[in-house]
């Protein structure tokens, strides 16, 4: 695909969005029976599962930590989840980065010392990919994290960025990510405005970079409200159940 | 682990055929199934038992070689078949004009952290052997004949990945379930072999597609538990760290037995299992038709084209 | 049993304990299946200083062997040997595969053996012990160096298609003495191997056989792998048994063919030893040989 | 990707295919099975015990050409991270690299986990786990020489159970185990390697004689009720047959452990 | 016998190639050592003795491990039994009764292998224990043989005159009793032709001796000058 058509001249990009228009979000807490939380959330055609276990008793006594939680993040994609099916590896190097800097992100966030001696496990399962799905992870953690009743500082909410024909775009899809348009993710503490996970693998101009982050960091104040949105809903709807 | 009361205060409950959700012995849970989800696979189907169980299944078409194992170009060469199948007690493909379905149960790290990690590999291994086992076989029904290309050398292979997503009792029920579903709603794209001066080749037309043939005819798994004396169908995860034995029965259309599988750590009376395939038959002649019904609708509700449910399910309440 | 148990071994034994109790007048005795797990070492020295071994057999004195080919039908060629209780099975397969370009008539040869934990507590599920993969690895080395198979007569169209031949050797009873059971059992198995007559199809590039297998492999020696075991640097076992092994401050394999010709020496480590050791084991092992060879001829003479 | 803990040969390698017409035809008749067998009968069958010294317990079983070996070690301690009150069973079935018409590699494959699990499911209902808290028992099974898959697992469910026998590890009575294959409404007794290759389905039954209970069944194939329930009555027969070969060998043993001593 | 040159432009068949060592190379091993002889050569470093992992722990004395890599990092069933050869030769000779419930873990990395890297390998092992400090009963020296198609004895061969080998021999002596501590011999080859190896390595080896002796001297010196 050439640049030309990742904005047409009208102004749009491939799946008719402008520039600065995130996809659609669409998301629920308490899906799953056996987490403590649990989320799922759509961007686009990004869908992502997500569950939290703990705090609870660490399953390896070696990884106990004596003044703070443990925080165990794993990541996994289904194979039927992109274009072509991939046989999953046992240990796939790729996702235990993407596990590793997702529990990174968290680790600042998370009041770990309020539970020594424990662990807190999130689970990020991956249904479907169409572009972002790191940041899609990280806002279905963050959904859950909330679900489970973990105590964090502040949500944390990340987004992408892409910057082409000198013009920043938000949210990136597989076709636009597949077009080696620099893409940068961040994950922003909305509150504090903090920045607290940024990752760029491409090569993107320094100038660029400011509006790129600030554009992103937009994208994440965004999607606060969506994710705000959505655990009002499902705090009022549990509200009801307690009432009654 | 559950406590002496506990399992105590199931199994007489079970004899007199009440369980703790209000349900009868032979009753199944309420299931919700979806179908077409997952748009980058050939087709996807979800199912969901009341009580928790949560099964996605996507399946992907993909042009493969005949022989397992083996790369195309040197399938050909040296090859025998027979010797391959007679390992198998399973009527693997016998001929070179069949394709192929291969099945692979993962569970989600997210539903199964009440299992040790090996007992999950152990289990998923068992269900993807069962699932190889039933639907490889002539018994399975997709007509794997019309699943081939050329002849001797090249077929679709039908990768069905099945995900465990929650765990709430009653496992394979819902992953066959959920694969006969998903099965409905494959679409392979329709490839066109042309003899070009001795040479055979095939063009794949992506916007003309095909359905599964033979899908009607896939079976569906009863699992019957024995708590007690007694046993009951779909159980929930306590009934299932009660029971003792477990028998696993695939039933299709035609009302024959496509499969038969017993687990747990106890026995069981040779007239007790005469008794338990029997009424697993009629269940799952029940179930095939409840199946049948809500992939009529589904095909309905994707005629007029409305969104699935999805997760987002909570918009209902 | 071909030997008996001394009597004075079987009587139990009286033992004086350790120097530090001697001094105290009662007087303490341990029955010889306690002495054996307290001292093993010394349970074992106590025997050889007699001449004697635990199991009856003298220093010099070798294990029964047995021998039966032919006894698995889905191998090409099959034997079983035994070395007192030792068991072992050797299978060979042959299969069909394409030759490496530079030696474009050479078949393969893949020997490997295997101590499945089923045969003794000592070996866990997983990966091959260092023991195995290092009998697999010498065993692979004496058959390529000893030239023991001319390995053209493998191929069946120069360039194109050649036989491997899978020699799999599996432990079933662990008995010790792992090498010279592995190395018998295959030298029988690729006696009794009969290869089907096989022709290239230049058409559809494939092989095809005939049902019947009639041709057997030319093996231009037979090699003959006698291990010993020292003790303590001084006493010389003649093929040592499980009680043994652990206790052995060194082991010595010679592979020697009918005519006293060598294929292999093997001495992995352990105590020093003598030039006049060397020689007397060499010695025995040429006895050994002609003795083996014998059992093995008529083993296949039997089928 | 090469396995470098042993001796590796070519990449690739295959069974040669046979000329054609040189496979004498076989067309299988249950009124003329090749070995002369009825349809209703077993292979018969070979038993020994103790085997392996090493062992606490071991078995031997030979069936036509069907050769299974097994070997029981422990009860041992469990390791501490899995310690529970009720023992723990682990089965381990393996087939040898030339037991079956293809070289068989060394790695388990999905066939040999799954018969492995099988193993472990028809043997913990007899085996009384209950009384050994902290404890593993280990059973090894390692096939030679395979005639028919099913009739192979059969023969390995009825040698580990004879072998735990040996081991003297308590039981609440020897599991036997027996294969039958569907001929479209035919069902024939523990088919062979050749025979199976005709079937439509094939069942695998292991039963408790004595105790009068199923310890488990696998069937594949599409069979109607009725001939699977007639199976089911074959197999518990067969069963039975089976269990007093155990029964004799076991008793010789012990008769031979006492003239010893 | 005819003189002629051999391909590294040795004169005579019973020399060995010149070799060398130079120690206490890494900063973090207890001890180590880069063995070159001709072209091949091994690094060798020893750890130890030093805590032990508690399944392989010994209540009466040292575990001693051994790693042997190739060049390319590999390791197959040549490097085990390689790993095996070496372990239990150099049990013998360490004192490991001394040290008990520890363990001393050798690693050997091949740099370059042109023929006789068993030996090669040994001898580094031996060199880098006396780096190392560890309490040794006796000094362990290889050296391999070999003997051509002609029935030519050749010492310390190289990668190429291996290649035209009816058999190979590798011996490693100690300096104490002067017997042999392990020995591996493959192909054919007869009595006479075996006695012949073992006699021409033996003496090859006192040479070997010597580069110990003038190592650990050199050593004594710049530690306790």
């Amino acid at each position: 695909m050439s640049r030309l058509e990742i904005i047409s001249p009208e102004g749009l990009r491939v799946d008719g969005r402008r520039p600065l228009e995130l996809r659609r979000v669409n998301s629920r807490t308490a899906v799953l029976s056996q987490a403590d939380g649990s989320a799922y959330i759509e961007q686009g055609n990004t869908k992502c599962l997500a569950a939290v276990y703990g705090p609870r008793e660490p399953t390896k006594r070696a990884a106990l930590l004596h003044d703070r939680a443990l925080i165990n993040v794993e990541y996994s994609v289904a194979s039927f989840s992109s274009g072509e099916r991939k046989q999953k590896l046992r240990r796939d190097r790729r996702l235990m980065e993407i596990a590793s800097t997702i529990k990174r992100t968290f680790e600042n966030v998370i009041l770990t010392t309020t539970f020594p001696r424990s662990e807190i496990d999130i689970y990020l399962q991956v249904l479907q990919i169409d572009g972002g799905a790191l940041h899609t992870a990280i806002n279905a953690a963050t959904l859950a994290l909330v679900d489970a009743g973990i105590p964090m500082t502040d949500y944390v909410c990340a987004c992408s960025a892409g910057y082409v024909n000198n013009q920043a775009i938000l949210d990136l899809n597989y076709l636009e990510e597949s077009a080696e348009i620099p893409t940068l993710t961040v994950a922003l503490l909305p509150k504090s405005g903090k920045i607290t996970m940024l990752g760029l693998e491409s090569r993107l101009h320094l100038d660029k970079l400011e509006p790129v982050i600030q554009l992103a960091s937009d994208g994440c104040k965004q999607l606060k409200e969506n994710i705000d949105a959505t655990i009002r809903e499902s705090t009022k709807s549990l509200a009801k159940t307690i009432l009654q | 682990m559950i406590s002496v009361s506990e399992r105590d205060y199931i199994t007489k409950g079970v004899d007199v055929s009440i369980r703790a959700d209000g349900r009868s012995r032979l009753d199944f849970r309420e299931l919700v199934l979806e179908t077409g989800m997952i748009t980058q696979a050939s087709g996807s189907c979800r199912v969901t038992l009341d009580g928790g169980t949560d099964i996605l299944v996507g399946v992907k078409v993909e042009v493969g070689s005949i022989e397992p194992e083996v790369e195309a170009e040197e399938a050909d060469i040296l090859e025998d078949m027979e010797q391959m199948d007679q390992d198998d007690g399973i009527t693997m493909v016998k001929d070179k004009d069949r394709g192929r379905i291969i099945c692979n149960v993962e569970c989600s790290p997210s539903a199964t952290r009440i299992f040790e990690p090996r007992d999950i590999e152990d289990m998923c291994n068992e269900y993807s052997q069962f699932m190889n086992r039933v639907l490889n076989g002539s018994h399975g029904g997709v007509d794997l004949k019309a699943l081939c290309i050329i002849p001797g050398s090249t077929c679709w292979i039908l990768n069905i990945d099945v995900l465990v997503l929650d765990y709430g009792g009653n496992l394979l029920d819902a992953i066959f379930m959920a694969t006969r579903g998903a099965l409905h709603n494959t679409r392979i794209p329709r490839a066109t072999v042309e003899q070009s001066d001795g040479r055979v080749e095939f063009d794949i037309a992506d916007e003309e597609t095909e359905i599964i043939r033979g899908w009607e005819d896939v079976p569906l798994c009863v699992s019957l538990n024995k708590i007690g004396y007694r046993h009951i169908v779909d159980a929930a995860p306590l009934e299932e760290l009660c029971s003792s034995a477990r028998l696993t029965v695939a039933v299709n259309r035609r009302g024959n037995l496509c499969a038969l599988q017993k687990g747990g750590h106890g026995g069981i009376e040779p007239s007790l299992l005469a008794e338990m395939v029997q009424t697993a038959k009629q269940i799952g002649q029940t179930l095939l038709k409840r199946q049948d019904a809500a992939l009529r609708e589904e095909e309905e509700r994707i005629a007029a084209g409305k969104d699935p449910i999805g997760f987002g399910a909570a918009s209902r309440h | 049993m071909d030997d008996s148990t001394p009597a004075s071994v079987q009587n139990g034994m009286d033992v004086d304990t350790p120097p530090s109790v001697t001094s105290t007048p009662a007087v303490f005795s341990l029955d010889s299946e306690t002495f054996k797990k307290i001292h093993p070492t010394e349970y074992h020295r106590r025997f050889l200083s007699q001449g004697v071994r635990p199991d009856g057999r003298t220093l010099s004195r070798f294990r029964k062997a047995k021998i039966t080919v032919g006894a698995i039908t889905t191998a090409h060629g099959s034997a079983m040997a035994r070395l007192g209780e030792t068991t072992v099975v050797c299978g060979i397969k042959a299969e069909i595969t394409e030759p490496k370009t530079g030696a474009p008539r050479d078949g393969f040869i893949v020997p490997n053996f295997d101590l499945p934990p089923l045969c003794s507590p000592q070996f866990k599920p997983g990966p091959p012990s260092e023991l195995s993969q290092s009998i697999s690895e010498y065993i692979n080395r004496v058959l390529e160096s000893s030239k023991l198979l001319n390995l053209s007569d493998l191929c069946i169209e120069e360039g194109r298609a050649v036989w491997v031949l899978y020699a799999d050797i599996v432990c079933l009873n662990y008995e010790g003495n792992a090498m010279d059971a592995a190395m018998l059992a295959l030298v029988a198995a690729l006696k009794h191997v009969r290869l089907p007559t096989a022709t290239f199809y230049e058409a559809d590039n494939a092989v095809r056989v005939k049902e019947q297998r009639t041709i057997p492999l030319k093996l231009s020696r037979t090699p003959i792998s006698v291990t010993f075991g020292v003790f303590d640097g001084q006493f010389i076992l003649a093929d040592p048994d499980i009680e043994e092994e652990p206790h052995l401050s060194s082991q010595l394999t010679v592979i020697i063919e009918q005519n006293g010709g060598l294929c292999g020496m093997l001495k992995p480590g352990g105590s020093a030893l003598g030039q006049e050791t060397l020689t007397s084991c060499l010695e025995a092992a040429r006895t050994r040989a002609t003795h083996i060879l014998g059992i093995l001829e008529g083993a296949l003479a039997e089928r | 990707m090469a396995d470098r803990k042993r001796v590796t040969g070519p990449e690739k390698s295959v069974v040669p295919l046979l000329e054609p017409g040189s496979l004498s035809a076989f067309t299988f008749d249950p009124e003329k099975r090749k070995d002369g067998r009825n349809i209703d009968r077993i292979r018969p069958v070979f038993m020994k015990t103790g085997v392996v010294r090493q062992a606490n317990g071991s078995a031997y079983l030979e069936a036509g050409k069907l050769k299974v070996a097994c070997g029981v070690y422990g009860p041992r301690q469990t390791a501490r991270s899995k310690i529970s009150s009720r023992g723990i069973l682990n089965c381990d079935f393996k087939f040898s690299p030339f037991s079956g018409g293809r070289r068989r590699a060394y790695i388990k494959d999905s066939q040999e986990k799954e018969y492995s699990l099988v193993l472990r499911q028809a043997l913990a209902p007899a085996v009384r786990l209950d009384l050994l808290p902290k404890s593993t028992v280990d059973v090894f099974v390692q096939v030679l020489e395979s005639d028919g898959s099913a009739a192979c697992l059969a023969a390995a469910i009825t040698c580990a159970a004879l072998a735990l026998a040996d081991a003297g590890i308590e039981m609440l009575d020897a599991v036997a185990a027996c294969a039958v294959g569907y001929f479209d409404s035919t069902i024939c007794l523990d088919p062979t390697d050749e025979e199976e290759t005709y079937q439509s389905g094939s069942l695998v039954l292991s039963y408790m004689p004595s105790l009068n209970e199923v310890t488990h069944v696998i069937q594949s194939g599409e069979i109607g009720t009725t001939t699977t329930i007639k199976a089911l009555e074959l197999c518990v027969d067969a069963c039975a047959q089976i269990q007093s070969v155990m029964q004799q060998t076991l008793a010789a043993t012990i008769k031979e452990k006492i003239n010893g001593a | 016998m005819t003189q002629r040159t051999r391909p590294d432009k040795r004169h005579s068949p019973n020399e060995m190639r010149p070799f060398y060592c130079s120690s206490a190379l890494l900063s973090r091993a207890d001890g180590s050592v880069r063995f070159k002889s001709g072209d091949s050569a091994v690094m060798c470093s020893v750890f130890g003795p030093m805590e032990v992992k508690l399944r392989d722990e010994k209540l009466d004395k040292a575990v001693v491990e051994v790693i042997f890599k190739t060049a390319a990092g590999m390791t197959t069933t040549k490097e085990r039994m390689y790993e095996r050869i070496i372990r239990q030769t150099l049990e013998a000779s360490i004192l490991s009764g001394l040290h008990p419930r520890t363990s001393i873990r050798v690693t050997l990395q091949v740099l370059t292998d042109d023929g006789g890297i068993l030996s090669t390998a040994l001898n580094a092992a031996t060199l880098a224990l006396v780096d190392a400090g560890i309490p040794l009963r006796s000094l362990a020296a290889s050296v391999t043989c070999m003997i051509d198609d002609t029935g030519e004895l050749l010492l310390d061969p190289t990668a190429i005159e291996l290649e035209r080998s009816a058999s190979v021999h590798t011996f490693a002596f100690d300096n104490v009793s002067e017997g042999t501590l392990a020995n591996m011999s493959t192909g054919l080859f007869t009595v006479d032709e075996y006695m012949r190896c073992y006699e021409t390595c033996r003496l090859a080896a006192v040479s070997v001796q010597q580069l110990f002796r003038t190592s650990s001297e050199g050593k004594v010196r710049r530690e306790y000058g």
